[in-house]
């Protein structure tokens, strides 16, 4: 008849299961894809990351050697990272920040 | 409470009342919070939420809202007030049923639909427990042979024992004052439903807080009548109006909720009954 | 690779086509519609015990296409969808929503069409105040 | 001759007179004065006759022997109708009526001299006020309604002299039948009342108002019968067919007849049928026959025999048949969404409640009984009036059509509202009245029960119905109504009314009405309790209420001032609402049209369906009158 | 009766739908006379964008047609490249994409108790089912990187491997997943009041539930044994499936194929994660697709059908998608008349809905 | 006291979202992250609300909604744009029936980054927007409403 009483009560008389989330912070999980990072020191800037882009998120010129991520473009889906023939783009596991306009 | 000078009291009703249904607000929804595992707002919560809504922008759909959600105030404070005071239940009765009203009407000087249709509903509710409510006042002066406050607290032997059926069916009628599940219809005050905030909806910022801080008058006196249940000692009154406010918490996260046909039904057969079933045995 | 179980189908003996596969209790499963051009290349998905069957119908621009939706009613939803991204005439649809199933007033007409976009349509914030509203 | 004398005459036979000379009037020009004079004679006649007090009357014994005469006559009227609408029913009861009122006429008949022939008492007085105030209020306001009327309505409803000369010469039936004390005078005006009603129900010369018209003068005259064998009944058993003899001597046939009768004239269930049907007719008709006046003929000869009947089974048995009407008419006023049928299934049910105080006969529910006729008159023919208003300002009398009416008519629309919340809410009468009830019945179970499940009914349909007219769009544009003066200065005063039975309430019961019970009661003992309840009243209405609605009224009227025209937003349509509406409540929907929001009020008709709750509560009604009847014996 | 009916939208912004959709109701009381969809609000024209990206980019694309049952859309799409393409996937990448596929329904279907219970105002199931699902949620991260878009799926295999440990997780988490179920089932099974509103609720027969197309649960609970899976792509040739039916045809009865399905899913990862043979995760796929195929796989929702038309570039020709809620809106707009308002959004809930999968 | 940042309402509306970052949003609400603990309810309507939260891009048909669901929000508000899509329209951005980002239609104040975002960055995002609010306070009558229009760039062209 009331078949989540036990489930309740039980509850009440445990622990939380909230992570206070600001206070504590869970480590990431190894591997896991939270914000694009790039290392200068080994990019050839070839742009293949930017023309693979399902997003196109990426902006790689040569001339004046930039190469741009548009992190509110970015859908994080680690295919730059892959396909980097440098692999000098890696993911960060920790998840990228928000921030205003 | 009754010997104080009736001013005194009255204030006290007035300006202290409000502090004790938000603190029980808050309790209600830390321990919800608990039931499903999680930590909850702080225990001030209602407070906060209340003082941010009185500082919104005003909006309104049309002002005939406002003087509707003040007589809902004004009448729900008088009720108070006259059950402080310790006068006649069934007029205080009378004016908690205008309360409500008011806030039907505010519900519905609106047109729209989700705050129609929760003043409808809010009809049935009355609807389904307006009997229940006079037949316990019926059943209390039956045995007190009076309708006055005053003189249930004073009398000598506690009312419970006297009305084992009528409170039960006192509790579900708080169950729906309260919109617990499983009859929260006019306002899914808890959760979202088909409805949203239904006879609420149409209210914002300060008026939105009005109906809150009236709700917390309302929370303090459905309290005070479970607590008139055993008068001869309040402890034992306050015990047992705590014991039901964690059953009506309890049965609010155990259950679904259900449809106000099911509600009509349900308090029409069972409550009624019980009710019924209580004051013929005391007529006899 | 080309689709298994596939019959081709002209226009005007879609209705009876489709009938019989009702009749031999297929599945209505959906439709797939692809500008090719100088017409259209309309596929009729019906399945049966997981088996598709398809009726490929070829469809001239400016023509207008019978709807199924009376033999099957899940086909109307796929076909006012159709009407909508192609702006291809349907006849008889049981609820029609004029081309504003998935598609308003504002937006591309025709988008799925070789031609693509033919409107381009831009928003831009504002920050007027209200009172010049009157 | 003493002013009394003079009055009572005045009040009797002069509006007949009036209602000729209004019938003779060529055109309104001429009308409206004679209209507005006569109306005005009444008034002064019924307050100056209030003034006086309470009196008797002996009309000479000669005069009464011509009142077989006039019964005939009546009769034969009756009976004439019936053969002209050829309907068997009609002929049947006029000639069984005939043969009573012929074998009580051959009666030895002793006129004793001092029984009166009328008696004004107290609550005569309450009543003849009513009748002589609100009756030519609604007069009144027939002017405006009815000449709106006969430019809407088709040809054969133009017949408006015989309308008035039936409307204002009711007033004196009414007057006529509220003061006399003699049953078989009483029968006659009765009778009179019941022609009247018909005549005006068949007004209109539909099929319908015909239909509904026959209805009223059948059920009307089985009432009539019964009264007519309750005087031959008192004749035989006593010898005089005073009202006075009857309650001292308290035999309990002729009561039960008599409540019968009142019963169908009241309309109480299963007599319903005719008063709704009588709806038909042109709203001032409703307001002043079907709700404030003729109608409470029944309630009025209750409470008039309350004593005979107080403490009897019988009297219970009265108690639970107004309680069921009650509860009943109630649940089924909630199905309706005809304006001026919920009003009647009102009307119906107040009556109900004031026959249920009237049986029960303690001082407390005799208080609340005369207090409930006093401000249900006032109310429900504001109401009424409020209606027949709306109704021909928007074409419809369908509560469903009333969206928005605040906009189109906002000044009836305040009046409507106001009406409807003194039907229900403090601090006006009806309230009190239903409290007290409440507390008088309380000892009596299914009363009680049934009492209470009738109020909280009752709610249901008011605030569905305020709910649909207050609305107002959130930027509304008002439109002042164009309401003939005479309609709109006669609701105003029936306001003011209101309000002022509202504000003096509490002397009122304490001067007028707890004194009357005071003297009917002054043998029993007065229990404590219930005046110690009257101060918790009054202590009730004089402080706490007046005295924080003073102090909110002023605050909420400074924050709706405060809102500016910024602070108004649409109302929440889950986003879709259609810009550019600022009055109507579009949403975009399919296709992207817009379409208008709508929510009807609910009906519950699976629940309270007038069909299926009437099916099976007439029969109970009908067992109950049954056992008015079988507890005689016991 | 008198008086008009009444006429309300209900959504798109209605805190009951997690997705926009308005439905447009007219009324009686309560009693709903007449129910019609009003959609577009999540129509985005990926359909089209799908012809302007490369072959190998639609993968993340499709996957973002629907977040709840992204890999499977992903799933549907590699199948049906990988078939024009003749690719053969290696055998762990089946197994792996098993499991995925299996941690997707088990999410999919916890989230959609949770909003059931919320359309019903049961809080506290809504509690306990999402955070079950925190469970599912958890590993689907650890083993792939993503919490909701898991982005494993690649033509010719999958991107990721599972590690041993990992493997061990997952088995740790679906027992985890058990337990909870065991306090969840009989809620949904027997609770009265949730009997109350799923019991009867939106009933459809199952004559009409076949020859109105359902796919999914709502074929299932009507009877119709259908499962994509019993076709045995992927791994589920390997894997027997049977699929889950109720003869009920209502809310209540869609309820007890989805719980049942979740116990079976456990199983079904179980299954995989000991069958699993070690190998290579990809084979690398070369050329680009050419021709025409239809790919179908069975999602959470019931079967989703791609097809997939390449010209021999690297742009696809056409792509369509035919998802299971489209297949299911048909038997909703019967299911909605005569019921009450309060059971609109029971009904619409329980046939599990995705609006952005069907307007894409 | 500041009851505003403490007490921020929330409704959030899908505009075009593919659920992720919808469902991302409401494990917010879930006992494990339980955003009630800073006061957050999601009340599901425009009128009570404080935040705005918006998943995904913005397209022809739900833009008039979401403009709708603003304006009926009491000052001070503040909104919330959910992931890649509620951004810049994210992959959709190429869309044909998708306008952009949500701040095409509406002023955003705080861009949560993902696709979807994690409950966390989702939590930063709004507990950002919530302190935001005694921003918007202080300008509430000095700054006008933000006017919306929806005009076509160039003439429509004939198919």
């Amino acid at each position: 008849m009331v078949s989540l009483l036990k489930s309740v009560i039980n509850n009440v008389l445990r622990k939380p299961e909230t992570r206070c989330y600001p206070v504590e912070r869970r480590a990431p999980f190894a591997g896991s894809r939270g914000h694009v990072e790039m290392d200068p020191s080994t990019c050839t800037f070839c742009g293949v990351c930017a023309r693979k882009c399902p997003a196109n998120a990426l902006t790689v010129s040569k001339d004046p050697r930039s190469w741009t991520l548009e992190p509110y473009k970015c859908i994080v889906c680690g295919y730059c990272a892959d396909i980097c023939p440098k692999k000098s783009i890696s993911m960060n596991p920790n998840h990228g920040l928000p921030g205003g306009i | 409470m009754i010997m104080i000078d009736p001013v005194i009291t009255a204030l006290l009703a007035i300006f202290a009342v409000p502090f004790i249904g938000a603190f029980l607000v808050g309790l209600d929804r830390k321990l919800t919070a608990r039931m499903q595992s999680r930590i909850g707002p702080p225990l001030l919560q209602p407070i906060y939420d209340v003082i941010k809504l009185l500082h919104k922008e005003p909006i309104v759909v049309n002002r005939v809202q406002i003087i509707y959600a003040g007589l809902h105030l004004i009448f729900m404070v008088l009720c108070v007030v006259l059950l402080a005071l310790g006068q006649d239940m069934l007029m205080a009765l009378f004016i908690l049923a205008f309360s409500t009203i008011s806030l039907i009407l505010g519900g519905m000087s609106v047109r729209s639909p989700y705050s129609r249709i929760g003043s409808q509903r809010e009809i049935m509710q009355m609807l389904s427990y307006e009997p229940i409510l006079i037949l316990m006042l019926v059943g209390i002066y039956l045995i007190n042979d009076s309708f006055m406050a005053r003189d249930i607290l004073a009398s000598g032997k506690p009312l419970l024992l006297s009305l084992p059926l009528i409170f039960p069916a006192f509790l579900m009628v708080m169950a729906i004052k309260l919109q617990k599940s499983p009859f929260d219809f006019s306002t899914s005050h808890h959760g979202h439903q088909e409805i949203i905030k239904g006879i609420t909806l149409e209210y914002s910022g300060p008026f939105l807080a009005i109906l809150e801080i009236t709700h917390w008058y309302e929370i303090f006196l459905l309290f005070f009548i479970i607590t008139m249940f055993w008068a001869t000692s309040i402890p034992v009154g306050l015990l047992i109006a705590a014991v039901c406010f964690f059953c009506e918490i309890l049965l609010d996260n155990i259950m679904a909720r259900l449809t106000w046909p099911w509600m009509l039904r349900f308090m029409w057969t069972v409550a009624l009954g019980l009710a019924v079933t209580n004051v013929l045995w005391l007529y006899i | 690779m080309s689709l298994m179980n596939t019959v081709a189908v002209s226009p005007d003996r879609l209705l009876q086509e489709v009938a019989g596969k009702y009749r031999q209790r297929y599945r209505f499963a959906t439709m797939t519609c692809t500008d090719i051009g100088d017409g259209y290349d309309i596929l009729y998905h019906f399945d049966k015990d997981y088996e598709l069957c398809n009726l490929r119908l070829y469809l001239k621009k400016g023509e207008e296409l019978p709807s199924i939706s009376s033999i099957f009613f899940a086909a109307l939803l796929v076909e006012n969808e159709i009407k909508d991204l192609f702006s291809i005439p349907i006849r008889d649809l049981v609820i029609d929503y004029g081309g504003r199933f998935l598609l308003t007033e504002d937006a591309p007409v025709a988008p799925m069409g070789r031609e693509g976009c033919s409107r381009a349509i831009d928003i831009r914030l504002q920050g007027a105040p209200e009172e010049e509203d009157k | 001759m003493h002013l009394y004398t003079f009055l009572s005459l005045l009040l009797i036979f002069g509006p007949l007179i009036f209602g000729l000379l209004v019938m003779l009037a060529p055109g309104w020009r001429y009308k409206t004065p004679v209209i507005v004079l006569s109306a005005l004679t009444i008034m002064a006649g019924g307050i100056l006759l209030a003034l006086q007090g309470p009196f008797t009357l002996s009309i000479d014994s000669g005069l009464m022997k011509a009142l077989p005469l006039i019964e005939l006559l009546i009769l034969a009227i009756i009976i004439y109708i019936g053969f002209a609408i050829k309907k068997m029913l009609i002929i049947g009861l006029g000639i069984l009526q005939l043969a009573i009122g012929l074998i009580s006429d051959m009666l030895p008949h002793s006129v004793q001299a001092h029984v009166p022939t009328l008696k004004v008492d107290l609550l005569a007085v309450i009543m003849v006020l009513i009748v002589s105030v609100i009756g030519p209020l609604i007069v009144m306001y027939a002017i405006g309604y009815m000449k709106r009327y006969e430019v809407h309505g088709p040809e054969q409803m133009r017949s408006t002299g015989l309308f008035f000369f039936f409307l204002i010469g009711f007033l004196g039936v009414m007057n006529g039948l509220v003061m006399s004390n003699d049953l078989k005078l009483l029968a006659i005006f009765w009778e009179l009342t019941t022609l009247c009603s018909f005549m005006l129900i068949g007004h209109d010369k539909t099929e319908d108002a015909g239909e509904s018209a026959y209805r009223a003068l059948w059920i009307n005259s089985l009432g009539g019968a019964a009264l007519m064998l309750a005087s031959f009944l008192s004749i035989s058993a006593s010898g005089s067919a005073s009202l006075d003899e009857l309650v001292a001597v308290g035999s309990l046939l002729p009561l039960a007849l008599i409540c019968l009768a009142a019963f169908t004239k009241s309309a109480q269930l299963p007599f319903q049928s005719w008063l709704l049907g009588a709806m038909v007719a042109p709203t001032p008709v409703s307001a002043l026959l079907h709700s404030t006046t003729m109608v409470k003929a029944g309630v009025y000869l209750i409470i008039r025999l309350a004593p005979g009947l107080g403490g009897t089974r019988m009297g219970q048995v009265v108690a639970i048949a107004g309680a069921f009407t009650f509860a009943l008419a109630s649940a089924m006023a909630i199905s309706q969404s005809n304006g001026k049928k919920v009003l009647a299934y009102s009307t119906i049910a107040n009556l109900g409640l004031i026959i249920i105080c009237a049986a029960i006969h303690t001082p407390l529910a005799y208080a609340a009984a005369i207090l409930l006729t006093c401000f249900h008159a006032i109310s429900k023919a504001m109401l009424f009036l409020c209606v027949g208003t709306i109704e021909q300002g928007i074409g419809s009398r369908d509560i469903e059509d009333m969206e928005g009416l605040m906009r189109k008519m906002p000044i009836t629309t305040v009046i409507a509202i106001i009406g409807m919340v003194s039907m229900m809410m403090p601090p006006f009468g009806m309230l009190i009245g239903k409290w007290m009830a409440l507390e008088a019945v309380i000892m009596s179970p299914l009363v009680l029960f049934l009492l209470i499940m009738g109020s909280a009914l009752t709610v249901v349909f008011w605030s569905k119905w305020i709910g649909r007219i207050q609305t107002v769009a959130y930027h509304p544009v008002y439109k002042i109504e164009d309401v003939p003066f005479s309609m709109f200065a006669t609701k105003g005063v029936l306001l003011l009314g209101i309000i002022a039975a509202a504000a003096v309430v509490v002397p009122l019961f304490k001067r007028v009405i707890s004194p009357m019970a005071m003297a009917m009661f002054s043998e029993t003992v007065v229990t404590s309790r219930s005046w110690d309840l009257m101060n918790s009243a009054s202590a009730f209405i004089e402080w706490p209420l007046f005295f924080m609605l003073a102090l909110v009224v002023p605050v909420l009227f400074l924050v709706v001032r405060g809102i500016k025209k910024s602070h108004i937003r649409q109302p929440f349509l889950c986003g879709e609402n259609l810009e550019g509406a600022k009055t109507t409540f579009e949403f975009r929907t399919l296709m992207d049209k817009g379409e208008s929001a709508r929510i009807r009020s609910y009906y519950l008709n699976p629940l309270f369906g007038e069909a299926h709750l009437t099916a099976w509560a007439n029969p109970i009604a009908i067992a109950l009158i049954f056992i008015m009847f079988g507890v005689i014996s016991k | 009766m008198p008086g008009s009916k009444s006429i309300i939208p209900f959504g798109p912004q209605h805190p009951v739908f997690p997705e926009p959709l308005q439905l447009r109701l007219v009324l009686e009381d309560e009693k709903v006379v007449e129910a019609l969809p009003a959609i577009g609000y999540v129509h985005r024209g990926i359909e089209k964008l799908a012809e302007k990206k490369e072959y190998t980019q639609n993968i993340f694309l499709v996957e973002r047609i629907c977040g709840i049952c992204s890999f499977m859309h992903a799933l549907a799409y590699c199948q049906g490249i990988e078939m024009l393409m003749d690719v053969t996937v290696p055998d762990r990448a089946r197994y792996l994409r098993v499991i995925w596929s299996e941690l997707h329904r088990l999410h999919s279907h916890l989230l959609w108790l949770g909003l059931l219970a919320d359309s019903f105002g049961f809080e506290s199931l809504f509690m306990q089912s999402w955070r079950s699902r925190e469970a599912v949620m958890d590993i689907m991260e650890a083993t792939a990187g993503g919490r909701v878009i898991i982005s494993t799926c690649i033509i010719g295999g999958v991107r990721r491997d599972i590690s041993e440990e990992l493997m061990a997780e997952v088995l740790k988490t679906v027992d985890v997943l058990e337990r909870d179920l065991e306090i969840i089932r009989p809620v949904v099974f027997d609770d009265y009041s949730v009997k109350q509103r799923l019991v009867g609720t939106g009933r459809i027969t199952s004559e009409q539930a076949y020859d109105l197309g359902s796919v999914g649960p709502v074929a299932r609970a009507c009877g119709i044994a259908r499962d994509f899976r019993e076709t045995g792509y992927a791994a589920y040739k390997e894997i027997k499936v049977t699929p889950v039916t109720e003869t009920g045809g209502d809310a209540y009865a869609r309820a007890r194929v989805r719980i049942r399905e979740m116990y079976q899913s456990i199983d079904i990862v179980r299954q995989a994660v000991r069958d699993i043979p070690a190998g290579d995760i990809a084979v690398p796929a070369r050329g680009n697709p050419e021709g025409e195929v239809i790919s179908r796989v069975e999602q959470p929702r019931g079967e989703v059908i791609y097809y997939i038309k390449g010209d021999g570039t690297k742009n696809l020709e056409r792509l369509r998608v035919r998802t299971p809620t489209f297949a299911n809106m048909a038997p909703l707009l019967t299911m909605l008349p005569g019921c009450e308002l309060a059971n609109v959004p029971v009904i619409v809930l329980s046939i599990d809905p995705c609006i952005s999968c069907t307007e894409r | 006291m500041n009851c505003r940042e403490k007490s921020p309402w929330i409704v959030h509306f899908n505009c075009n979202s593919c659920n992720g970052c919808d469902i991302e949003f409401l494990a917010c609400l879930t006992p494990i992250y339980d955003v009630e603990r800073f006061g957050i309810v999601h009340v599901g309507n425009p009128k009570h609300a404080d935040i705005l939260v918006v998943s995904g891009a913005v397209n022809h048909r739900n833009v008039r909604v979401l403009k709708n669901v603003y304006e009926q929000m009491p000052s001070p508000k503040a909104v919330v744009a959910l992931g890649a899509c509620g951004a810049t329209g994210g992959i959709m951005a190429d869309c044909y029936n998708v306008l952009g980002g949500v701040n095409q239609v509406i002023p955003v104040d705080v861009l949560v980054p993902g696709c979807p975002p994690r409950p966390e960055a989702i939590m930063d995002g709004i507990l950002q927007a919530a302190r935001l609010l005694n921003v918007h306070q202080k300008d509430r009558h000095a700054g006008a409403e933000v006017r919306l229009t929806l005009q076509p760039v160039s003439e429509p062209e004939k198919v």
